[in-house]
């Protein structure tokens, strides 16, 4: 197993009231992304649990390309991966910012 | 599209069952907005004995445990997630659920909802898991003694094997579809310690006749069967609620006779098709392909379960 | 100690038990007065669903006309597995024998286990796992999931998974690690006579709440399992 | 293996029928062991030995769906003092005995097309020196040969049924037999079918009797791979997205009619989203109405649909024979009812008749150089380099040939411009076990450097390539004018793998406001639509159904 986590700053604040949002589940080539609404506006923290070890500059590349596109303010990403490729990780990131930018019901 | 719209929306209960997760299982089959989580992901209860063997968690440890309304009526509902680990009972995902029904036998009037979506116990945490579904076949046992319903759906891609089959057995009644499979030992199980000439696991149409949710309807086995819809098994979770009977020492009574008599009329079918032909199905060798609303009124037809066996 | 041994050791007044075909029935006389229910599996045989329906016929006649403790006494094999017993629907006559035992415990009727030999997987919790107070013997031997078996599915090696073992009894075999997750209450001791033993459980016999949790959490061996079912427990209380 | 013959200064033959005459002298070597035609199962390999010579070529009859499996068996089973060092010109090479064939030393020297599931096996022995290779073909390329210079002198195929004369019935996987056939017995060859049974009337005559000279009957019927059979609910939300991506941006743009679909998932996805997606675009009657194309369960619910004219097929696939029956409108069928397939005729079809291929691969290169092989791993070709290749000798126009011809070409006069065959690769940026697409060079460079080839295994070859499909996007390569915007578009596409990390950003920019790059959002496409829902049939069971309960999927396949 090994543990990553990227901090960034990020443009703007998510939208929507949403607290906490979680997708996708623990599986062969899946994994689930926790979303927490418990940060700083201008930051973004993503934690990362992956069984696949050594992909660490891939991981970097989607998850900056997802702040930049989603810019998710304010909230704190949590995932646990059971070896998903990387279009499945920013599938199912964007799928948890979407998620948060639901009013809260 | 504006994100309150989605949230509002009256839910669409058409997609499969055995395609949803857990989460989205309950969340379609209750009442819109009326889930409540108890210990959610957030609070990330893992098993604290997967990184022993190097293997990823899941936050809720693969079941959702919580509150909701099922058409008005307070219902508890538990949902095993059958793709985290094959759905299996671990330390704390089976603490969950014992938790769940010993405030159910407590609070004597909540029915609980059971989503079965297990291979059995997780073998990592072995010993953790079959005391887990011991403590919960007894739970079950205490609450149904109490008074309260507990009603078994089964439809998930993980079946309902092992010890979940023994929990199943242990339910109020239980709603299965085609997919829902229900045993105790899989079939590479008897595979592996009786040979392929006992039970080819690769055959899987044999797989299906012997454990599949037709065989257990026509069987008895379950009280109803549903389609692969959120909407089928909705109707089927009300339907058993409103009908299922007490549970006491008559119960038991007439389920011992309800088995005694099964293994007295089919004990020397060497296949389900002989079952289902001594059952009077004219032709049996079509059940499986049949669709589930010509199934279900087959299955009708021929076998009237009795809610007040079981 | 062997079967006959035991029976003898526990009834010195006298008992019918028989054992026909591994499927064990009769009842021995206490020593305190009245007569105790023994139902069983004998011999390493598997639970089936020829010999389930038995043991819950045993147990639901019982119910019917007697009275005292019911004994649950265990050297099984795991559930049957065969293409007739699944066809015909095991998990429900598993369930069922399960249902019984802990339906007379409930009412009246304290279901105590005695494992003295094997038990394993369905045919585990279908006996000796469904009583109030499950008794280990020694040389008593639980497996829930041998290691070779589970060397194939975690393809980690069994030397590996023996070493892991020394730090958790959470999944290796074996009475101790069953006993420090809570699952065997407490182990007899074959010096004493049994009588003396079963006596002096049945006179400080707990209530038919199930405490097995809490016994793994106290012993070390299921630390997280008490809370948390507490926890949910607690949570569904207040939502009412 | 012509030999002067001494003695005649003018001529330096004495006969021009030695190839007949060689012929009738190895039928006479059989004779004992057939009545009429008809050879008993256990003679087999007695046969074998009687009419083969050291250092034959033989076809043994097999591809990637049906096998003369008995023939194999007998084969490998000669005395090597009759029978040795063959050379083997065959399709496929699928099944173990194939291979055993080398190691036993019966075979020596191999032509073929396919390999499959020996694919690692044919790869270690060519490595050890057990195979001496001629070379690896298409389907077609092969056939061709068959009339040139790789003339079978022995043919042992397989058929459904014979009668006494030694009429052939094929079924519905009549798939190589009339070329072999035809390339062995009108050359002084020598055809030996195994057959299922033996009847007194064929249902139909698939190859006529005067052909063949000898009929073996099998104990059980010859072995079908159901290769093109793709479980619905093993799709994924990626491989949705790719459809989605390549019916609106490729089907309707180009307007698409006529063409071949390869056997992988995500044109299976497509294949489940023309009644729903495609419905919902409006593109029934105008795309995807007239394939090449094997006869793919999970086309059944476009076909159901209305959405699918005509289809001709390589070969057939197991369990869809009573659905094809009843649907004489849309495939080739017999008087019998079941399906005629030919193979070459197929292929023709692909390569000529068809205005797009779409298939996926295993590794792309920066040229979009694409390739199913690995350093361990020879697959051979099949089919594909026919159906994803631009037919140079093609002369009659259509739309989507001409619109592509004109997007490559923008400036050259129309009359005189050709069009372009779309060959479309389609995937996702990372497949099986994380193993990125798109590569710096293809494994199969360095196959051909390890073995000494004088040609890599291409199977599509960059300048056939016209479309890269990915989740990520369409990178139409007719659109690029040098090939550093070739490079930059496939690395557009290329997502998080290395190729796609190293991107120039800024020129990748400018390729997309030209519309070289295309992104989900620049179709008008939500990858949050991408959802199983979507599918028109989530399970086999699903096929089942649209196809009223026609379909009979093989064993493996259910779950129910």
């Amino acid at each position: 197993m090994e543990d990553l986590s990227y901090r960034h700053i990020a443009r703007q604040r998510a939208g929507g009231t949403r607290k906490i949002a979680v997708i996708g589940v623990v599986a062969s080539g899946n994994l689930e992304v926790l979303a927490e609404r418990n940060l700083p506006d201008a930051e973004c923290l993503v934690e990362i649990k992956t069984a696949a070890e050594g992909f660490g500059e891939v991981w970097n590349a989607v998850i900056a390309d997802f702040v930049e596109r989603h810019s998710p303010g304010g909230v704190r990403f949590s995932i646990n991966d059971g070896g998903a490729r990387p279009d499945t990780v920013s599938l199912r990131l964007a799928q948890a910012a979407r998620l948060m930018q639901e009013d809260d019901q | 599209m504006s994100a309150g719209q989605t949230a509002k929306a009256s839910p669409d209960r058409t997609g499969s069952w055995y395609e949803a997760s857990a989460r989205t299982r309950v969340r379609l089959l209750l009442d819109p907005g009326s889930f409540e989580e108890f210990i959610g992901p957030e609070q990330r209860e893992i098993s604290p004995h997967l990184k022993v063997f190097g293997l990823p968690e899941q936050f809720d440890d693969g079941i959702v445990v919580g509150r909701g309304l099922l058409d008005g009526a307070p219902v508890f509902v538990a949902a095993q997630e059958g793709r985290f680990m094959g759905g299996a009972f671990g330390e704390v995902h089976g603490a969950k659920l014992t938790g769940l029904l010993r405030a159910a036998r407590d609070l004597k009037s909540i029915s609980v909802l059971l989503l079965l979506d297990t291979g059995g116990v997780r073998l990592q945490e072995a010993n953790a898991g079959e005391l887990a579904i011991a403590e919960i076949m007894r739970a079950v046992i205490e609450a149904r003694t109490a008074g309260v319903k507990v009603v078994g759906l089964i439809g998930g891609r993980s079946g309902c094997y092992g010890g979940g089959g023994l929990i199943a057995g242990c339910c109020s009644a239980l709603a299965v579809s085609e997919q829902g499979r229900i045993a105790v030992s899989g079939p590479e199980v008897i595979e592996t310690n009786r040979g392929v000439e006992e039970f080819d696991s690769r055959d899987r149409a044999l797989v299906w006749r012997t454990m599949g949710g037709k065989h257990r309807r026509l069987l008895g086995g379950a009280e109803l069967f549903s389609d692969d819809t959120v909407q089928g098994f909705r109707d089927a979770a009300l339907d058993l609620l409103g009908s299922v009977a007490d549970f006491g020492l008559d119960t038991l009574k007439a389920e011992q006779a309800r088995l005694e008599d099964r293994l007295q009329r089919f004990g020397a079918c060497p296949d389900a098709i002989d079952i289902w032909t001594a059952e009077g199905i004219a032709d049996a060798a079509s059940v499986p392909a049949l669709p589930a609303d010509q199934f279900i009124a087959l299955a009708d037809q021929v076998r009237r379960t009795s809610r007040d066996a079981r | 100690m062997t079967l006959a041994d035991i029976l003898t050791s526990l009834f010195p007044g006298g008992h019918d038990v028989r054992n026909d075909d591994g499927v064990l029935s009769g009842s021995g006389a206490l020593r305190s007065g009245g007569r105790a229910l023994v139902v069983g599996i004998a011999d390493r045989t598997a639970v089936g669903i020829d010999e389930a329906i038995r043991l819950s016929r045993y147990v639901l006649d019982s119910i019917a006309s007697g009275s005292g403790p019911i004994l649950v006494i265990v050297d099984s094999d795991s559930q049957r597995m065969s293409k007739r017993d699944e066809l015909l629907g095991l998990n429900e006559f598993l369930a069922h024998l399960a249902k019984c035992l802990i339906y007379a415990d409930i009412h009246g009727r304290p279901a105590i286990g005695i494992l003295y030999g094997h038990s394993a997987a369905g045919g585990f919790l279908a006996t000796a796992l469904a009583t109030r107070v499950l008794v280990g013997l020694p040389g008593a031997d639980p497996v829930v999931m041998d290691l070779p078996s589970m060397s194939k599915v975690t393809k980690l090696s069994i030397d590996i998974l023996e070493e892991k073992a020394k730090s958790t009894p959470v999944f290796a075999p074996g009475l101790q690690n069953l006993a420090q997750t809570g699952a065997v209450h407490l182990t007899w001791d074959e010096a004493t006579p049994l009588a003396d033993q079963l006596e002096a459980l049945l006179d400080d016999l707990p209530d038919a709440r199930d405490r097995r949790d809490a016994l793994g959490k106290e012993r070390g061996g299921r630390l997280k399992a008490a809370d948390i079912a507490e926890r949910v427990h607690g949570l569904a209380l207040q939502t009412r | 293996m012509q030999t002067a013959i001494a003695g005649a200064a003018t001529s330096t033959r004495t006969s021009w029928r030695q190839g007949r005459d060689a012929r009738d002298a190895r039928l006479a070597a059989a004779v004992s062991l057939a009545k009429g035609k008809i050879v008993a199962a256990s003679d087999a390999t007695g046969l074998l030995e009687a009419v083969i010579r050291p250092g034959d070529r033989v076809c043994l009859e097999g591809d990637n769906q049906k096998q003369a499996d008995l023939l194999s068996s007998a084969l490998l089973a000669v005395d090597l003092a009759k029978v040795s060092g063959l050379h083997m010109v065959q399709s496929g090479v699928v099944l173990p005995e194939h291979l055993d064939l080398f190691e036993r030393g019966v075979a020596k020297r191999l032509d073929y097309a396919y390999s499959g599931p020996q694919s690692a096996r044919i790869a270690t022995m060519l490595f050890g020196g057990k195979i001496e290779l001629g070379a690896v073909h298409t389907y077609l390329e092969l056939f061709a040969r068959y009339f040139i210079d790789l003339t079978p002198n022995v043919a042992l195929i397989a058929a459904v049924s014979a009668d006494r004369e030694g009429n052939l019935y094929t079924g519905p996987n009549t798939e190589d037999t009339p070329t072999v056939v035809e390339a062995t017995a009108f050359k002084d060859g020598i055809v030996i079918a195994q057959v299922n049974e033996i009847i007194d009337r064929v249902p139909r005559v698939d190859i006529p009797g005067d052909r063949v000279h000898f009929v073996v009957q099998a104990d059980k019927p010859f072995f079908v791979e159901p290769l093109f059979t793709r479980d619905p609910a093993a799709i994924t939300e990626s491989q949705i997205l790719t459809a989605m991506l390549a019916i609106k941006g490729i089907y309707a743009p180009y307007g698409v009619k006529r063409l071949n679909h390869g056997i992988g998932f995500n044109t299976a996805a497509i294949e489940l989203l023309l009644p729903t997606y495609g419905e919902k675009l409006g593109l029934k009657g105008k795309v995807a109405s007239h394939f090449a194309l094997n006869p793919h369960p999970a086309l059944i619910p476009a076909i159901e649909s209305g959405w699918v004219e005509q289809i001709h097929s390589f070969g057939s696939e197991v369990g869809m024979d009573e659905y094809i029956r009843a649907r004489p409108d849309v495939y080739f069928t017999g008087p019998d009812g079941s399906l005629r397939s030919n193979r070459a005729f197929s292929q023709v079809a692909g390569l000529y008749a068809c205005d797009m291929f779409i298939g996926s691969t295993l590794q792309i290169d920066l040229q979009g150089n694409s390739s199913t092989v690995t350093t361990s791993r020879i697959a051979g070709f099949g089919g594909a380099p026919n159906m994803g290749s631009d037919a140079r000798g093609r002369r009659h126009p259509s739309e989507p040939w001409l619109q592509a011809g004109k997007e490559a070409d923008p400036d050259g006069l129309a009359p005189l411009r050709r069009g372009r065959k779309l060959v479309v690769q389609i995937g996702e940026t990372f497949g099986d076990k994380n193993a990125p697409l798109f590569v710096e060079q293809l494994d199969a460079l360095a196959l051909a450097e390890k073995l000494k080839l004088e040609l890599a295994p291409v199977m599509i070859y960059g300048d056939d390539v016209t479309h890269i499909v990915t989740e990520e996007g369409i990178a139409n390569l007719l659109l690029c004018r040098d090939a550093s915007e070739r490079e930059q578009a496939i690395r557009g596409v290329a997502g998080y793998t290395a190729v796609g990390r190293a991107r120039d950003a800024a020129m990748v920019g400018r390729l997309r406001e030209r519309g070289v790059i295309r992104r989900p959002e620049d179709l008008g496409i939500d990858p949050f639509d991408a959802d199983r829902s979507m599918l028109a049939a989530r399970s086999i069971k699903d096929l089942v159904h649209w196809s009223g309960g026609l379909y009979a999927p093989p064993s493996k396949f259910r779950n129910w």
